[in-house]
């Protein structure tokens, strides 16, 4: 798993790729999103379209980083979810915990 | 069937680079049972799930220990289970990932996204150690089943 | 190493459609111990040859009878040993392939080809039953093997 | 396993794709080549340019092939071998056998 980092409007969006999941990619995300907190970013968008697969290890760093950029004071937001992605925050009823935003545009603009 | 053929048998050591082996071999083997894509990737993140609780929670990442994963066919039912070499755990008492207090947690979701995933979802824990998930999914999806046809069962 | 950490085990029924269980396995094996596009294909190759011929000559492709496949790295060895439950032949026998007798036959180049594409081959034939080849690479390419590195060998 | 038949110049040019391997595509060569010859044909190429992988059975049943159309009166070129192919043939000196070809053009001018 690759994490792309970049800026938009004051925004920091982070875009990984290929399979979170455990021993893989977890770690890696939790990293980036400590490191934009640590830069000073507030707002933070994560655009998961480049996300092939997501296990329980995944979710979970995705939910431990709305909390700790919620406790921080920041705000992180969601964008991008592949059809399975989606589901998979569904079922364990994420899908009312995350913002998950239809556009990357739509998302960078509503922070 | 009275002698249900398995598939294939794995062992591996308890790391988690392992289970990219397994999703292959998974993959291969519902590739040629003719399941759709989607049963393969949901039924993938269930076993997925079940190796990863056996390397860390049964095998505690000692990558001398094995985890041994089986498939095999029994009527219209896939069969996986995996076996890791642990003292088990009380299946009772794993909290619901639903409850309002346990949402936000960052972990406690894997047994769960396997009962999502599978029509079946059983522990069994060995005299002596060693803890047993079996999973099970019906795949009659309409499709063609070559092993079986093979058998002439149809 | 006093206790060489086993890749994988796979066992399987003597099906010609398993041997491309045995080939993911083993490529995505190969890949992780960074092994060259190369190496990989004729590895591949070789133990190709070796499944084919214990589902074909050692169990006679009764479905029933497995084919145990079993891969290791020694130090610098690759070590990957098919067993079948077969009764065994004679390696001293087998006609050689080069031969110009033999140039037109349709079959006979199996183990000629294991030969070429590893290190080692060696036959042991179990008591009771069971023919194991014993296939050996040297894969010291000068590229970091991650599973040795882990163990601070070098 | 796949084999494409076409006829060029009077010439049938069987195309195999994909994995010439015990249990697949190894026997649907041979047929391809008696149904060849069957229907008249003496000058069959094999355009193995898309073959991903062969193993002993299948140079077996290029062998057998080769026998087969000699002993039938016609005549059995290669054209189109991937570097594996070419490589796996030379090991068990089959090179000197078969008639291998650099293009099809030219494999077809030459019956
Ligand atoms: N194979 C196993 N061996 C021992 N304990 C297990 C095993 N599988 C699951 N458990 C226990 O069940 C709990 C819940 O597992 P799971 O729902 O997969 O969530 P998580 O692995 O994220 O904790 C684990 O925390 C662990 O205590
Ligand atoms: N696992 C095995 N069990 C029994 N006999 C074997 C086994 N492997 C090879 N043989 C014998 O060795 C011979 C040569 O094998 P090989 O070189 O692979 O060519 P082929 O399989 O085309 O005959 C076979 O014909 C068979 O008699």
């Amino acid at each position: 798993m690759k994490i792309g980092v970049r800026q938009r409007q004051g925004v920091t969006v982070l875009e990984p790729k290929g399979k979170i999941t455990i021993g893989s990619g977890d770690i890696a995300l939790r990293d980036s999103v400590i490191e934009a907190l640590d830069s000073g970013s507030r707002k933070i968008l994560i655009n998961l379209k480049d996300v092939s697969t997501i296990d329980s290890s995944g979710i979970g760093e995705l939910v431990a980083a709305y909390t700790t950029v919620t406790n921080r004071g920041g705000k992180l937001k969601l964008v991008g979810l592949p059809p399975k992605v989606s589901d998979i925050l569904q079922i364990t009823q994420l899908v009312t915990v995350f913002e998950v935003m239809e556009s990357e545009e739509e998302a960078v603009d509503s922070f | 069937m009275s002698r249900p053929e398995c598939q294939f048998h794995l062992a591996l050591g308890s790391r988690f680079e392992n289970i990219e082996l397994v999703q292959v071999v998974l993959d291969e083997s519902l590739r040629r049972l003719a399941c759709d894509d989607d049963t393969r990737y949901w039924v993938g993140i269930a076993v997925r799930e079940a190796v990863a609780n056996a390397i860390k929670h049964g095998n505690h990442l000692d990558p001398g220990k094995k985890v041994e994963i089986d498939l095999r066919v029994e009527g219209e039912d896939l069969i996986i289970s995996v076996l890791d070499e642990g003292n088990g755990f009380d299946p009772g008492r794993v909290a619901d990932p639903l409850q309002p207090e346990n949402l936000l947690k960052p972990d406690g979701r894997g047994i769960f996204y396997m009962g999502k995933f599978m029509d079946g979802v059983e522990y069994r824990f060995r005299d002596g150690g060693g803890t047993e998930v079996t999973l099970r999914k019906r795949i009659t999806s309409g499709v063609a089943i070559p092993e079986r046809n093979q058998e002439g069962e149809r």
